[in-house]
C-alpha cells in the first residue's frame, strides 16, 4: 500500500467516525460535511482562515518532523513557538522607522533564536546528562508559559492588557488579501521551509547525518556522524523552526504578541508530523487537513458539538498509525 | 511550620499525589511490559469523566469504579491499537490523548448540556486525603511486589525486554501487554476518578497535563514502581509547596514559584538522579 | 458584505463565548442568562458559538456578523481587538463587547460598537467589606484564576474593602496560574483556598472561574466562608457561601438587544458600578445569618458612598 | 520410532524466497548432527520450524513418529522435548540465570515465584553437565560462553531430548568450544540427540557423526563420519575451496600504528603496541578481555579513552570521533554488525555511503553520481548479489551485508589503518574467503591492519604476529609461526 493510500484510508475511516458521531447527535453526516466544506474550501473566507490556520501547523509540523528524523520527538512546540512570538512581538514592536528589508528579518531571526533558546535547555540536558527530550520538552513548556507571563507583566504588555505594544508596520507579512481573512506571506514561508527541509534531508551530508542518527545512532557513530553536536543542533533547529509561528500569527496576523496566541499548534504539530510520516514535503498537505477540520469545526458547531473534529483528529492519526503498522511477518 | 501547617501540607502532598501515584505506577507497567505510557493524559481524563458520570449516578464508590473502567477502556482501545494492531506507540498515544479531550468535551454536552463543566456530583469528603494517598502508595508497592516476586511480573519484564525471547519460550507477549496496558489503564482511570470526586466534579480539561508529568516520574523513577510513586509524591511535593508559599509570598517571584515543579524536573533530569535506562524493547512491536 | 439571509422583523442577535464556554455557571452563563431572557421577552433571534482557540474568536464573530445577525455580542476582554477590527469592516452589524477593555490613549469604539464596562473593584470592595466584618480570625483570602489585569481589579477592590472595615486584617493573595486553564482548574483552586484556610483565613473570595468549584469544596469541608463571584454562587456551598459579587452580564447584555430592538442602540463605553446597579453583593434570607450583627448596615453604607462617588476604589493592587 | 525428530517433505518460503524446499531429515538419539551450508541456506529455518517458531508451508515436524494434532507451537514443540538455542541468545540480560531460565514455566509458591527451588534443581542440572554456574548472578554480567551455557542449561531444564544448536560457535573462542563440544558429546552419550548448525568446517569434523549439507533451501548432500574437512568444505560450496590468502610480510619500518599507554575505562589497559605499514596483528582472547575496548579507541569512539596513539607520525584521538579518524585514515568493520556496522533501515547504496559521506559531499551537497558509480563497483568486485544498491541491507543475508561493509571500509581513499573486528563471524566459506582476500589486499597495499577473530584459523592464516589480550592487556605477543595452540590457550587464559 502505498502512503497516498494510506492517508486515503486514514481519512475514510475518520469520516466514517464522525458519520456515526453526527447521527447520533441527529444531524445528517451529509449536511455536516457539505457545511464543512463550503465553510472551508467553498469560499474565499474560509479557504483564507484555512491557509491562516495551516501556517503555524505546517512549522511546528516541519519542527516535528526535522527531529523526529533524527530519532527525537520534540514536545516542546509549545513553548518554543510561544517564545519565538514574544520576541517578534517585542523586536517588531522596536522596529519603528527600520526599512522592512532589515526589520522583517530582524524579527523573524528573533523568533527563531527564541525558540531555539527555549529548545537549548533540552538539548543540553540531553547530550550532557542523557534526559529523555520528551520530558525535558514537556517541562520547558510549563516554565516558557511562566516566563512569559513574568516578563509580559514586568512591562512587555501594554498596561492593563495581556499584549504587546504594536509591531512596527515595516516587521508586519503582509496579508494575502484573500477576502478579508487572516492569512498572510507567511504562508509561503512555510512553504519555502517545507522545500528546505526536504532538500536538506534528502540531499545534503547534514541531512543524511540526520538521517542516519535516527534510523540508528550506534551505527551513525562509527559511521563519522557526530552524535551530540548532531543531536543538540537537531533540537536547536527545531526550536527554532517551531519559534517562526508568530510569523503567520504575530507578524502576520495579530500585529502584536497577545498572550497564548498561536497556543495549540505545537501540540498539533506533533499530529501533523505523524501523520505526514515525518516527511517535510507531506507535512504541508497534512497541515491544511487539520486546518481545514480546525476551521471547519467552527462551522459545524451550529449542527454538532465543535469538539466531534477533535476526536475526528485523533481518529485520523491512530489510523494512520495503523496504517503504517509493519504487517504480520515482515522484517523488523 | 507549626504542627497544624505540617499536616495540612501532608495532607495536601497526599491529594496532589494520588492521581500522579496511580497513573505512574500504571504507566511503569505498561513501559515494563514494552508499551509506550503517552495515553496516560487521556486515561486520567477518560477516568475522571467516566467516575462524574458513575458518581452522580450512584454515589462515589461507583464513580470510583465507573474511573477505573473508563481508563481500562482508554487502555484497552491502546493496546488494542499497538498490541494487536502493531501501530507505534507514541502515534496511539498522541491520537489517544487528543480522541480524550474531544470526547469528553462531546460527552460533557451530551449529558449535562456543558462543554465546561459538571455540576457538583457527591464526591469524597477531605478526610480521604490521607487514605487515598496512603492506598496509591500501598498500590505502588503491590505492583513493585508483582514485578518482581511473581510469574505475571517476571513474564511482564520479559516481554518489555526481549520480546522475541519471551515467545521463543511460549509466552503470548501481545495478550501480556494487553492485560498490563489494561491495567495500567484502570490505575490512571482510578487516579483521574480521584480528581472527580475529590473536587465533587468534573471540568474540561481537569487532567490538565498530570499524564505527561506521571510519565516524566516513570522515568524519573527508573521504571520501578516505588521509585516512581517517590518521584511522583515529590512532584506532588513541590506542588503542594507552591499553593502553600502562594500563601506567604508575594508580587513577580509568584510566577517562578508556580515553576517550582517543572525547574525541580529539569534539575533532576540534569544528571541529578544519574541516566537511567528504559526497558530494551520499549515502543518495539514484535 | 452582503447578508443571504431574508430579512424579518425580528431581531437577531449572535453571541460569542468566552473560554470556558456554555456551562460555567458564571461569566458566560451569565451572558446566555441574559440573551435566553432577550429571546424569549423581545422574541429575538438568537444563535451562539463556542471558540476554540485564539483566532477562532475572530473567525466566529465575522462568521456572525456575515450571517445577517442584527447584533453580535462578545463575551470576555479578549475580544476588545478583534471585536473593533471587525466593527471596522461591517458598518451595518451592532456589536457589543462584554468587558471590553480600553487601555490609555485608546480611540473611542466606532459609533456601532458597545463596550460594556464593569468597575469590578466596586464591587469586589463590598464584598471585601463584608469578609473583613465576617471574618472571626483577622484572616482573609483571595483566589484568582489566571494573573491578568482585569482579576488583579478585583483583587485590588476586595483588599481595599477588607482594609476599609479591618485594617489589621491580613489579606492572602493567591493565583492558580499564568495561563488560560488557570480558570478551569478546580483542584489547585481546592489546595490554594485550603492553603489559605490552613492559615487561619476564614473567609475566601474567589475570582477563578471554574477553578471557584474548588474553592467551595474546600469551603464545604472546612465550614469556613467563601464569596462567590459573577453571579450569585449561594448553591455552590449553601453552607458556607457569605455572598458573591455578582456581575450583572444578563442585564447589560438583555438592555443591549433590547436598545438594538427598539432601535435605541449608541456606540460608544457603557459602564456599570454600584451606582449603575450592575455590579453588587448579595444579602438574602439564605446567606443572613453567616452575616454578624450590623455588617449588612455597614456594607450598605459604604455602598452608598460609592454610589454618591464619595469613595474610589483603585483598579490596581497597592 | 523413539528417540527421533523428523522433518517430513518440509518447504518454507519467505514472501518470494525459499527457505526450505522439500526437506526430509531424521534427528535420533544419540547422534551429533551437523547442519552446514552457505549464509541463506535454510539452515536456521529448519531448525525454528521444528522449534515452532515458524509454520511449514509443506510437510511436518513429528516427535517419535507422531505428528502433533494441534499447531505446531513452541509450547507444543518444548513439551515434546525440542529445545532450540537461536544463534542469537534469548536471554533478558538484566535478570539473573535462574529467572531466565524458568520463564514460562515458572515454578510458584502460593501467588509468588519459587525461584530457590529452581536455583536449586539448575545448580544440580549443571553439575551432572559438568559445569558451575551462579544462578542468581545477572545475565548482562556474565561472559558469551557463559550465557551459552545459560542457553542450553534453559532447554535442558525444560527437559529437551532434542538440543538444536544455532551456531553455538560463532561467538566463543577456541578455548571455550573444545569443553563445548565435550558436553554435547556427554549428552549425546546420555541419549540426547543434538543438531548444531556451523560454518566452521574443523568443527565438524570433530564433533559430527552425520552432517547434512543444505544449498538453496534444499539437501544437498549427507555425509557420515570419518569425515575430512576438504570433502566437507566442497559440499559446501560446490568446488574446490581456495587456499587462503598469501600476505606478504612488510618491508618498510615505521609510519605505522603506534599506541601508547593507552587506557579505556577498567576495561583495557594500559596497552602499547606497534604495528608497521603492511604488518596485520592478530588479536587473541576470549570475549571481554578489551578486545571491544582496545577496537573502539583506535576507531576514535571510546570518550573515556586516555593514552597517545599515532599513526604514520600523526597523533589519532581515541575520543575524537569517527570522522576524524577517518580522516586520518582509519577504517573499522565492527564486531557487532547489527548495530553499529550497518543501518538496518538503509539501504545498501546508504550503508555505503555512511563514513564516506564528507568525502563524498565536499561542498556539502551528496555527490550522488559519483556515490553510485562507487557502489556499483563495488557490489561488482565483491561479487553482492542481488547487485540492487537500492534493496534495504537488512534485506541480505548476514554474509552479504558484510560484503558490503568491507567494500566501504577499503574503500577509504588514503587508508592506513584497518580495524577488522570479527570479521567473519556467522559468515559462509564463499563470503569468508572474498572478505580474507580483500583483508589481505589491503595489509599488501601498506595499511596496518588490527585483526580481532575468534577463529584461530582465521588468525593464523592472516595474521603475521599475534598478540593474547587477557584482563585488559597484552599479555603475549608471537610471531604468528609461534602461535601454537598451547602458548595461544596458556595466554588466553591468563596463565602466562
Ligand atoms: N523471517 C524471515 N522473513 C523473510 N525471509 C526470511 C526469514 N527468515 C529467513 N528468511 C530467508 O530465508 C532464507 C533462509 O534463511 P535461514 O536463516 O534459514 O538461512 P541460514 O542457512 O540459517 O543462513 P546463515 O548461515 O546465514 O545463518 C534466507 O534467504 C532468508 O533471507
Ligand atoms: N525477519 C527477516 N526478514 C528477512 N530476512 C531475514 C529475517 N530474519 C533473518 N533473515 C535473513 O535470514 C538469513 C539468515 O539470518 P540469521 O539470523 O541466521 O543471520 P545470519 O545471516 O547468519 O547473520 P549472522 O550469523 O552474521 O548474524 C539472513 O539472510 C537474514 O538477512
Ligand atoms: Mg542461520
Ligand atoms: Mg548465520
Amino acid at each position: 500500500m502505498s502512503a497516498i493510500e494510506r492517508a486515503i484510508l486514514a481519512l475514510l475511516a475518520a469520516m466514517a467516525t464522525a458519520s456515526l458521531l453526527f447521527l447520533f447527535w441527529g444531524a445528517s453526516p451529509v449536511e455536516v460535511y457539505g457545511l464543512l466544506l463550503a465553510r472551508t474550501w467553498g469560499d474565499a473566507y474560509g479557504f483564507g482562515q484555512v491557509l491562516f490556520k495551516a501556517t503555524p501547523l505546517a512549522l511546528t509540523g516541519l519542527a516535528v518532523s526535522l527531529a523526529w528524523r533524527g530519532g527525537l520527538l520534540n514536545v516542546g512546540g509549545e513553548g518554543q513557538l510561544a517564545a519565538g512570538s514574544l520576541a517578534m512581538g517585542l523586536v517588531g514592536a522596536a522596529m519603528t522607522g527600520v526599512p522592512a528589508l532589515v526589520a522583517l528579518p530582524l524579527a523573524l531571526g528573533a523568533g527563531m533564536v527564541a525558540g531555539g533558546v527555549v529548545a537549548a535547555i533540552p538539548a543540553v540536558l540531553k547530550v550532557r546528562a542523557g534526559a529523555h527530550e520528551v520530558i525535558s520538552t514537556i517541562m520547558m513548556n510549563f516554565v516558557v508559559v511562566g516566563c512569559i507571563g513574568f516578563i509580559g507583566r514586568q512591562g512587555a504588555y501594554v498596561e492593563a492588557t495581556v499584549h504587546t505594544a504594536p509591531i512596527a508596520p515595516s516587521a508586519a507579512i503582509p496579508s494575502l488579501g484573500i477576502a478579508g481573512s487572516a492569512a498572510s506571506w507567511a504562508v509561503a514561508l512555510a512553504v519555502c521551509a517545507a522545500v528546505a527541509l526536504h532538500v536538506v534531508l534528502a540531499r545534503s551530508r547534514v541531512g543524511f547525518d540526520v538521517r542516519a542518527l535516527g534510523a540508528q545512532a550506534a551505527a551513525a557513530e562509527a559511521g563519522g556522524v557526530a552524535v551530540a553536536r548532531t543531536t543538540a543542533g537537531l533540537l536547536l533547529a527545531s526550536g527554532a523552526m517551531a519559534g517562526l509561528v508568530g510569523a503567520s500569527t504575530v507578524l502576520g496576523y495579530k500585529g502584536y504578541f497577545e498572550d497564548g496566541l498561536g497556543s495549540g499548534s505545537g501540540f498539533m504539530g506533533i499530529a501533523v508530523a505523524l501523520l505526514a510520516g515525518g516527511r517535510p514535503l507531506a507535512v504541508l498537505p497534512a497541515a491544511l487537513f487539520f486546518a481545514t477540520l480546525s476551521h471547519g469545526a467552527l462551522a459545524i458547531s451550529t449542527l454538532v458539538p465543535r469538539e466531534i473534529v477533535d476526536v475526528v483528529m485523533g481518529v485520523v492519526i491512530l489510523a494512520v498509525g495503523l496504517s503504517l503498522a509493519p504487517r504480520q511477518g515482515a522484517a523488523r | 511550620m507549626t504542627t497544624a501547617l505540617l499536616v495540612a501540607f501532608v495532607l495536601a502532598v497526599f491529594r496532589i499525589s494520588v492521581p500522579y501515584v496511580l497513573a505512574a505506577v500504571g504507566g511503569t507497567l505498561s513501559e515494563r511490559a514494552g508499551v509506550v505510557a503517552l495515553g496516560l493524559e487521556g486515561m486520567l481524563l477518560t477516568g475522571a469523566f467516566c467516575a462524574a458520570v458513575g458518581a452522580e449516578a450512584g454515589g462515589p464508590a461507583v464513580g470510583a469504579l465507573a474511573g477505573a473502567m473508563g481508563g481500562a477502556g482508554v487502555g484497552v482501545i491502546l493496546a488494542a491499537c499497538v498490541v494487536y494492531g502493531r501501530a507505534d506507540g507514541v502515534v496511539v498515544g498522541v491520537a489517544i490523548n487528543l480522541i480524550a479531550l474531544g470526547g469528553t468535551r462531546v460527552a460533557m454536552q451530551y449529558v449535562w448540556q456543558s462543554a465546561s463543566s459538571s455540576p457538583t456530583i457527591p464526591g469524597l469528603s477531605g478526610g480521604w486525603a490521607g487514605a487515598a494517598g496512603l492506598a496509591a502508595l500501598a498500590v505502588s508497592g503491590v505492583a513493585a511486589a508483582a514485578l518482581t516476586r511473581t510469574a505475571w511480573g517476571l513474564r511482564v519484564r520479559a516481554v518489555g525486554e526481549h520480546p522475541a525471547a519471551a515467545t521463543s519460550l511460549g509466552i503470548d507477549v501481545a495478550q501480556l501487554r494487553f492485560g498490563a496496558v489494561a491495567l495500567s489503564g484502570a490505575l490512571a482511570g482510578l487516579g483521574g476518578a480521584w480528581l472527580a470526586l475529590d473536587n465533587h466534579g468534573f471540568v474540561d480539561r481537569m487532567s490538565g497535563g498530570r499524564g505527561y508529568i506521571a510519565l516524566a516520574a516513570v522515568i524519573m523513577g527508573r521504571w520501578h514502581p516505588g521509585f516512581a510513586a517517590l518521584a511522583a509524591v515529590c512532584f506532588a511535593a513541590t506542588e503542594a509547596a507552591q499553593l502553600q508559599l502562594q500563601a506567604v509570598v508575594s508580587g513577580g517571584a509568584r510566577e517562578f514559584i508556580q515553576m517550582l515543579p517543572y525547574l525541580l524536573t529539569l534539575v533532576a533530569l540534569a544528571g541529578v538522579l544519574g541516566r537511567s535506562r528504559p526497558p530494551a524493547a520499549l515502543g518495539r512491536n514484535v | 458584505r452582503p447578508s443571504a439571509e431574508v430579512a424579518s422583523d425580528r431581531v437577531r442577535v449572535g453571541l460569542v463565548f468566552d473560554v470556558g464556554g456554555l456551562g460555567d455557571k458564571s461569566f458566560n452563563d451569565a451572558a446566555h442568562i441574559g440573551l435566553v431572557r432577550a429571546e424569549e421577552t423581545l422574541d429575538a433571534q438568537i444563535s451562539t458559538v463556542e471558540p476554540g482557540d485564539g483566532s477562532d474568536r475572530e473567525s466566529a464573530l465575522r462568521q456572525l456578523a456575515a450571517a445577517g445577525n442584527d447584533l453580535v455580542i462578545g463575551v470576555g476582554f479578549i475580544f476588545t481587538d478583534d471585536i473593533r477590527r471587525i466593527a471596522g469592516e461591517f458598518p451595518d452589524v451592532k456589536f457589543a463587547c462584554v468587558d471590553f477593555s480600553v487601555g490609555p490613549g485608546d480611540p473611542p469604539p466606532p459609533p456601532n460598537l458597545l463596550g460594556l464596562r464593569f468597575r469590578e473593584e466596586e464591587g469586589s470592595f463590598l464584598v471585601g467589606a463584608a469578609a473583613g466584618l465576617a471574618s472571626k480570625t483577622g484572616k482573609v483570602g483571595f483566589i484568582g484564576g489566571m494573573m491578568i489585569p482585569l482579576i488583579q481589579k478585583f483583587e485590588a477592590g476586595y483588599v481595599d474593602g477588607v482594609r476599609a472595615v479591618c485594617p489589621t486584617c491580613e489579606v492572602s493573595i493567591a493565583y492558580a496560574g499564568t495561563e488560560p486553564k488557570a480558570f478551569a482548574d478546580p483542584t489547585t483552586g481546592k489546595e490554594l483556598a485550603l492553603a489559605q484556610y490552613g492559615r487561619g483565613a476564614d473567609v475566601i473570595f474567589h475570582a477563578s472561574g471554574k477553578t471557584g468549584a474548588g474553592v467551595f469544596v474546600a469551603a464545604r469541608e472546612k465550614g469556613k466562608m467563601a464569596i462567590g463571584v459573577d453571579a450569585d454562587q449561594f448553591h455552590e456551598a449553601p453552607c458556607c457561601v457569605l455572598t458573591s459579587m455578582v456581575k450583572d452580564v444578563d442585564v447589560a447584555v438583555y438592555d443591549t438587544v433590547l436598545a438594538v430592538a427598539t432601535d435605541k442602540f449608541k456606540g460608544g463605553l457603557s459602564e456599570f458600578g454600584v451606582k449603575e446597579g450592575g455590579v453588587r453583593y448579595v444579602f438574602d434570607d439564605r446567606n443572613a445569618a453567616m452575616w454578624p450583627d450590623g455588617a449588612r448596615e455597614r456594607v450598605e453604607a459604604l455602598s452608598a458612598e460609592i454610589a454618591a462617588g464619595l469613595r474610589t476604589v483603585p483598579t490596581v493592587p497597592q | 520410532m523413539s528417540g527421533t525428530l523428523q522433518w517430513r517433505s518440509v518447504g518454507k518460503t519467505y514472501g518470494s524466497v525459499v527457505a526450505c524446499r522439500n526437506v526430509d531429515l531424521v534427528l535420533s538419539a544419540g547422534e551429533v548432527h551437523a547442519l552446514v551450508g552457505e549464509n541463506g541456506a535454510g539452515k536456521s529455518t529448519l531448525l525454528s520450524l521444528a522449534g515452532g517458531e515458524a509454520s511449514p508451508d509443506t510437510g511436518a515436524v513429528s516427535v517419535d513418529g507422531d505428528e502433533a494434532s494441534g499447531p505446531w507451537t513452541p509450547t507444543v514443540a518444548m513439551a515434546n522435548g525440542i529445545g532450540l538455542v537461536h544463534q542469537h541468545f534469548m536471554l533478558i540480560p538484566p535478570m539473573s540465570v535462574v529467572e531466565n531460565v524458568v520463564l514460562g514455566r515458572e515454578p510458584r509458591k502460593g501467588l509468588g515465584l519459587d525461584l530457590e527451588k529452581a536455583a536449586g534443581e539448575l545448580t544440580a542440572l549443571a553439575a551432572r553437565v559438568g559445569w558451575t554456574v551462579d544462578p542468581w548472578a545477572k545475565v548482562s554480567s556474565l561472559s558469551v560462553g557463559q550465557q551459552q551455557r545459560v542457553e542450553i542449561l534453559k532447554v535442558l531444564w525444560r527437559g529437551a531430548r532434542f538440543l538444536l544448536l544455532d551456531e553455538p560457535t560463532a561467538v566463543l573462542t577456541p578455548s571455550e568450544v573444545g569443553p563445548l563440544f565435550e558436553v554435547l558429546r556427554r549428552l549425546a552419550a546420555e541419549g540426547v540427540a543434538v543438531a548444531i548448525v556451523t560454518h566452521k568446517v574443523d568443527e565438524v569434523v570433530h564433533v559430527a557423526d552425520r552432517v547434512t549439507v543444505m544449498r538453496h533451501g534444499e539437501v544437498v548432500a549427507r555425509l557420515e563420519a570419518p569425515l575430512t574437512a576438504a570433502e566437507i568444505a566442497r559440499a559446501i560450496v560446490g568446488r574446490e575451496p581456495l587456499p587462503p590468502p598469501q600476505v606478504p610480510r612488510p618491508q618498510g619500518q615505521g609510519g605505522g600504528l603506534v599506541v601508547r599507554g593507552l587506557r579505556v575505562g577498567r576495561a583495557l589497559g594500559p596497552v602499547d603496541l606497534a604495528i608497521a605499514p603492511g604488518e596485520v596483528l592478530g588479536i587473541a582472547g576470549v570475549l571481554g578481555n578489551g578486545q571491544t575496548e582496545l577496537v573502539l579507541a583506535l576507531a576514535g569512539l571510546a570518550p573515556d579513552a586516555l593514552g597517545e596513539v599515532t599513526l604514520g607520525e600523526r597523533p589519532l584521538d581515541p575520543r575524537g570521533g569517527a570522522a576524524a579518524a577517518a580522516r586520518a585514515g582509519v577504517s573499522h568493520i565492527a564486531e557487532d554488525r547489527l548495530e553499529r556496522g550497518v543501518v538496518r533501515e538503509f539501504s545498501v547504496a546508504d550503508n555505503y555511503l555512511l563514513g564516506h559521506q564528507r568525502r563524498l559531499a565536499p561542498s556539502g551537497w551528496l555527490d550522488f553520481g559519483a556515490l553510485d558509480a562507487e557502489v556499483s563497483a563495488a557490489l561488482e568486485a565483491y561479487d553482492v548479489r542481488p547487485r540492487d544498491a537500492s534493496a534495504p541491507i537488512r534485506s541480505l543475508s548476514g554474509g552479504t551485508q558484510q560484503k558490503v561493509v568491507v567494500a566501504r571500509e577499503l574503500s577509504r581513499p588514503g587508508l592506513r589503518l584497518l580495524i577488522a573486528a570479527q570479521p567473519t563471524r556467522g559468515v559462509d566459506v564463499g563470503a569468508m574467503e572474498r572478505i580474507h582476500e580483500a583483508i589481505a589486499a589491503a595489509a599488501s597495499r601498506g595499511a596496518a591492519v588490527v585483526l580481532v577473530t575468534s577463529d584461530l584459523h582465521e588468525l593464523r592464516a592472516l595474521s603475521h604476529r599475534v598478540a593474547v589480550m587477557y584482563a585488559g592487556r597484552i599479555v603475549d605477543t608471537m610471531d604468528v609461526s609461534d602461535a601454537s595452540d598451547l602458548r595461544l590457550g596458556a595466554a588466553m587464559t591468563g596463565a602466562r
